[in-house]
């Protein structure tokens, strides 16, 4: 078995043979293909977006993804939620020496993969292999840069009193899913992590209104952490629905004897929308009929409010507020 | 205390078995309901079976949270 | 049938929640001694939906909560040796020692190892045969079997390097040592009901016999919780104070032999440390003599130190039911779940993390 | 002593507290303050440059520098390496838990403040955390974005016969720093790395020549290598002066116990200047003004030949070819 | 006065190149045994320098290109080992095994550590009691001293943690042994300098006494090399063989005595396992009896297998000066630098990677 | 074979010196060159001194060198 060592971070020749033999083989692109310190784009016109992610999952492969999709889809969906069409990626590697080439080949391979289907060039990248035991087997970085060509904002800053909330489909599928994965549970759970691409979706979604006022993605620290995101820059409070927010019963389920709350698990594939009341129909209508949206759900409203609180209705009629997540979400086993 | 939830016993082997809760599947420990089958429910806590779940009891709850649920 | 979603079925219990009536306006105390019906109860918003002269309190009931300072030092002390693993369940990581917690330790470089069960602390002990594995053995009935059964394995698989730095504790001399030891308040408890699927519902008839106070064992379903209360509401009502069990399906008057077998094989009743409480008589389990190779404390020659009052925190009223979280001038300010001070603010299940999860300010 | 733990990469409150109580405080900037999936940057106009980094260094405070301000000067550097004017940093964090907090602040201190000097805007960020024995203290991915104002191309293909080669200053400075400090070896060592900001001494010399080739920085793998990718991309074969090539004496001292060729060694400040003859000694001139070119020297002309070769002549007259850095840069010890 | 860069004066040095002036045109071979003249020598680009009919060959002075292959493969299954560190040179890191080699096997998690010295593993092993500590003893007489130094530390120590796998060699015997096994075609040998600073210049005597073979012992500047070409050169037309000493600043007739003294109060002499070569009489050293419980294979019960021959690979012939890199069918294609497959190409100073590293094709 | 260098021994003590070669410092092994002085130059090789340098014999060679080069 091949592995990665230090060398092939050293700078010389073995860099550029994993450069050569698997970076550019598989993002073969003519920008990339500059080999300069810098990458030169292609003139922009319009609003330039920007956006940055590491990427660190254990396991690197799992149920639904691997690290190499998911950190284009995570950075593709950050620039669509910006109402940005995603037009470039930077690929950055750290790799533990050890690695399987076979696994990086598998990763490259993957988002290159994910990268065609989101219409992004990788235009420039950069490998570093730390020691043993100083990383977890990859992380990536990706970085970014789409164009805003539509004459709107978007922003967490923009909901309003009335706005109405929706989600794409059920919730915390990614969180569970690598929950169950990590070994030590021990669990046999079968929901896949539901990372994918949003941009079409969103595509969709601004084709259709001009009234969306937020678009956020539900990544770590779940819906519950990121609706209070919105809240705070929003200064609104936002009502949901229990009975309405769709999970998958198995989520559900592993949720119930892990003791820790879906609203707050992991999405990757999944986009809060806050458009405005009249819209929120037509909207729903055009998300359910895109495979990204077919679970879609109107979850809760925007209500006027200075506390920024995000609240729950329960389905027996009572209400509790959803706080963000404090510190890591644990299973809670006694 | 104690978060613990109600699982389908759906093999048994010696001292463990496997449950099902909602499509979850785990391997547990069965020594303290010596008497468990294939079909019975138990109470799953921190990885062991608790107790073994009486059907009949548990509609007899039903019954009179629908009867109070009714009443008058 | 899935024994779970029919018990919390909104409809029923909605129209359940109607019944709850009292005929006069005096002020009604319950409390739920367990945590996870603390939390039960704000997750789905039953407070909100009682009548306003039906007060719920949130007694002690949470492991987690209760376990002493100086205990939480003596398993960072212990997790600083290169030669030890310690194994906790995953709650007890955030539990501020008096300098640390196991979580920061463990960001330090410890071998801190969250467990789901005493089970995978045996197997990570077989794992590790130069290591000696510590397992955070903490818990009330429902999960003190379990503990057993990992001494039990340790003993037919014959390892040493396996035993349990004990702060165990049980809920009726609990209830009776640190709810009812003075002048009564509560006017009727909610029992906890995994721990009387083990111990079964005789243990709590001393309520009612020696306190005259009624006492319901129910499920964590809304349903069960509701039905409850509308129990307990009636023996108030009717003065007859008695014990109930509305949790039948899962808990019987007897209990569990096995279970309670296993208990008293392995455990003997002691004292026990209350965090930021002190002592309480009777109120704990320690191994038994034969067992004393299995014993952190005597196998390595330490010994945890005794627990003294927090400064500023009213953890000890809270747990006792007279004071709310609301009352502690700590609440929510320097204390929150983020930085707990006291106990209660510790786990999701303590009282004062409940009330400020679910935003009872 | 407060210490980053895994609750700190959840994306709930303490995410948040580091990034209003450090992030924000230091970067401070009105794009940064948008707060959304992705920054939304000013109107660009010219070509756009992207170049992107990770930076994973031991130790993290160093002679000369840290992992902050190295990962600000590497990628404004690459930036300026291509003729562009760098304008936007992204910083993504991987932090192995236990990093003191302190130390966290430091670095971040470090980063606004070289940012700064650079006149580069810090956009937007990202912070992971993993478990202790997953990362090396930290690790920072930076990206860069620049735009190309003036009208002329710059690039490694670009090296014709007769140019001449220009240093700014001593190799294997950082090189040799690092190693020095990394504690097994044990060397009471004074020179400090040459981590420094590239771009305006590249602003003095594109002011100064049109007639500008190639502008590299020769970092991991030291000049040999940088020039072995620039012969190899321009196809000609580029002939050095050993005795013009400026070594600080401590430099070479090490290399001599160690037995390494310091011209495998990284640099952190220094910039390949490959320049048409004509114009060669005022580049030269201005590059010297620079505090940043004090040391510049000619070291060598690019001469037509297919091999790719890079050849050192050395003091004696003797020719020797430099290749590229083959595995790791090992201490020869016997 | 540093000593160093005094002799290598380039305006000096040049004058004496010119010197180099033979009145015949036969072609004369000249051997620098050590690797350390071979860098040297491509370094300075000297032999561009010299005459035509000059022709300098590399001998078999690099002491990780001749260590066997068979040693690789038990250092590597050692590396393998949870109990041990393997501590080393870093020039060992790349040196193919069978199959792999430390570098990889370093990746793939096995706790080997680079060392500046010997003394430096005895340190890790006195960090690491738990674990056993095995140093990767190769080297000639510069390198035996040092390693002799670590042993008697460790008896003072009273470690019992650390342990040498031995492919210690001595040059002479090996100049004997593989330069001059059959009929010898080289006209003078650089001897190397900095073994020399240990054994002196008598055991080089046999060369011109025995073989008729002229030798001059040389420092590693340009300077010394030339001086020392240009005595071989005269030696050899004077038709007077005999061995020089033109590094008298460090070499002493006698040598180093305190050197000489610890190499036996610990080593005696052994047969010898060399890459790709076999066995070869004499040309080694191993501890005495007294210091077995520091010898690894026997402290382990474990022994490196015997050497066989690699195919493709000439590295026997190219280590004799027999033949040159460039007559290897391998060289530059299978065999670089960066897939090192004869011991010739791992490290910087092996004969074929200094051939591909300066380019001589 | 074997990297070694010849460094100026700035600080003797008991088994131990400090040597500076070119600004570089370290402290080396000497107990393989006993008689060790401030001022005195040694060879460096893996931490420990291999011998003391003879300044006069260093000299010696220079001059024949330099009478080399010159010669004729
Ligand atoms: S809020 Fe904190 S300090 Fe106050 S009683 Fe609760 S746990 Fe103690
Ligand atoms: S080139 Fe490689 S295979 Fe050929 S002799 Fe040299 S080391 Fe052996
Ligand atoms: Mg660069
Ligand atoms: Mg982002
Ligand atoms: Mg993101
Ligand atoms: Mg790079
Ligand atoms: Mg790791
Ligand atoms: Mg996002
Ligand atoms: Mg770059
Ligand atoms: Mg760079
Ligand atoms: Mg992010
Ligand atoms: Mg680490």
């Amino acid at each position: 078995m091949d592995v990665i060592t230090l060398a092939h971070g050293s700078g010389g020749k073995l860099t550029h043979q994993l450069i050569d033999g698997i970076f550019q083989q598989y993002f073969d692109n003519e920008i990339l293909g500059q080999k300069n310190d810098s990458a030169l784009l292609p003139e922009v016109n319009g609003k330039i977006a920007v956006t940055t992610d590491s990427f660190v999952i254990n396991p690197i492969f799992f149920n639904g993804g691997d690290i190499g999709k998911i950190s284009v889809c995570g950075t593709v969906n950050d620039l669509a939620m910006s109402g940005a069409k995603p037009l470039y990626l930077t690929v950055g590697f750290i790799i533990e020496e050890g690695l399987a080439i076979e696994d990086l080949r598998k990763i490259v391979k993957s988002i290159a993969k994910t990268a065609k289907e989101a219409g992004v060039k990788i235009v420039t990248g950069d490998t570093k292999v730390v020691e043993q035991g100083n990383a977890d087997k990859i992380y990536i970085n990706t970085t970014g840069i789409g164009v805003v060509t539509r004459d709107i904002y978007i922003g967490g800053e923009m909901a309003e009193p009335g706005d109405k909330v929706i989600i794409n489909g059920t919730l915390g599928d990614h969180g569970a899913s690598i929950m169950a994965q990590r070994g030590d549970l021990d669990f046999d759970f079968s929901t896949e992590s539901d990372c994918c691409l949003l941009n079409n979706l969103i595509e969709d979604i601004l084709n259709t209104s001009n009234n969306v006022k937020v678009l956020r993605d539900p990544t770590r620290g779940g819906l519950a952490t990121t609706l209070n995101e919105i809240a705070s820059q929003s200064q609104v409070a936002i009502e949901l629905e229990e009975e309405q927010i769709p999970i998958k019963a198995e989520v559900r389920s592993l949720c119930e004897i892990l003791g820790v709350d879906p609203l707050y698990l992991a999405n990757e594939g999944k986009v809060i929308v806050i458009v405005s009341e009249e819209d929120v129909e037509k909207v729903l209508e055009v998300m359910r009929k895109n495979p990204m949206g077919e679970d879609a759900q109107i979850i809760g409203t925007i209500v006027d409010s200075n506390d920024s609180n995000v609240y729950l209705k329960t389905g027996l009629g009572g209400t509790r507020i959803l706080n963000m997540l404090a510190g890591e979400l644990l299973p809670r086993i006694c | 205390m104690c978060v613990a939830v109600p699982v389908e016993v759906i093999e048994v082997s010696d001292s463990e078995a496997t449950v099902d809760f909602g499509g979850v599947k785990k391997q547990v420990n069965i020594l303290l309901v010596p008497d468990v089958e294939v079909g019975d429910y138990v109470l799953l806590h921190s990885g062991c079976a608790m107790q073994k779940l009486d059907k009949e009891e548990a509609e007899k709850t039903l019954e009179l949270f629908r009867e109070l649920a009714e009443h008058e | 049938m899935k024994y779970l979603e029919e018990f919390r079925d909104v409809a029923t219990v909605k129209k359940m929640l109607y019944k709850l009536k009292l005929e006069s306006n005096k002020k009604i105390k319950i409390m739920e001694v367990c945590g996870t019906h603390t939390m039960a109860i704000f997750r789905t918003g039953i407070r909100d939906l009682l009548p306003d002269n039906i007060e719920l309190i949130s007694g002690p009931g949470c492991p987690v909560c209760v376990t002493p300072q100086g205990y939480i030092d003596t398993a960072i002390e212990l997790s600083k040796r290169e030669d030890i693993i310690i194994t906790t369940f995953a709650d007890m990581m955030r539990v501020p020692g008096t300098d640390s917690s196991l979580q920061k330790q463990k960001a330090l470089g410890a071998n801190v190892r969250m467990v789901y069960s005493p089970l995978d602390a045996v197997k990570i002990a077989q794992d590790n045969p130069d290591k000696e594995v510590v397992f955070l053995a903490i818990g009330f009935e429902t999960t003190i079997p379990t503990i057993a059964l990992s001494v039990k394995r340790v003993e037919e698989l014959n390892l040493n390097n396996y035993s349990i730095l004990q702060s165990l504790k049980t809920m009726p001399a609990t209830m009776e040592g640190l709810v009812l030891d003075e002048e009564i308040e509560i006017d009727g408890f909610i029992c906890p009901g995994h721990v009387s699927t083990v111990i079964g519902v005789k243990p709590y008839e001393f309520l009612a016999e020696k306190y005259g106070v009624p006492a319901v064992v129910a499920g964590f379903e809304s349903g069960d919780i509701v039905f409850a209360l509308y129990k307990l509401l009636k023996m108030i009502q009717d003065r007859e104070p008695k014990i109930e069990n509305v949790y039948s399906r899962l808990v019987k008057y007897e209990g569990n032999q096995s279970a309670i077998n296993i208990i008293s094989d392995i455990f003997e009743v002691t004292n026990s440390q209350w965090r930021g409480l002190g002592e309480i008589k009777g109120s704990g389990l320690k191994l038994r003599n034969e067992y004393q190779n299995i014993d952190t404390e005597i196998k390595l020659g330490i010994s945890i130190s005794r627990e003294k009052k927090l400064k500023g925190c009213i953890c000890g009223e809270v747990l006792k039911g007279k004071k709310t979280p609301l009352e502690c001038k700590l609440f929510s300010k320097a204390c929150t779940p983020v930085n707990p001070i006291g106990a209660c603010m510790v786990s999701e299940e303590g009282t004062c993390a409940a009330y400020y999860k679910y935003g009872k300010k």
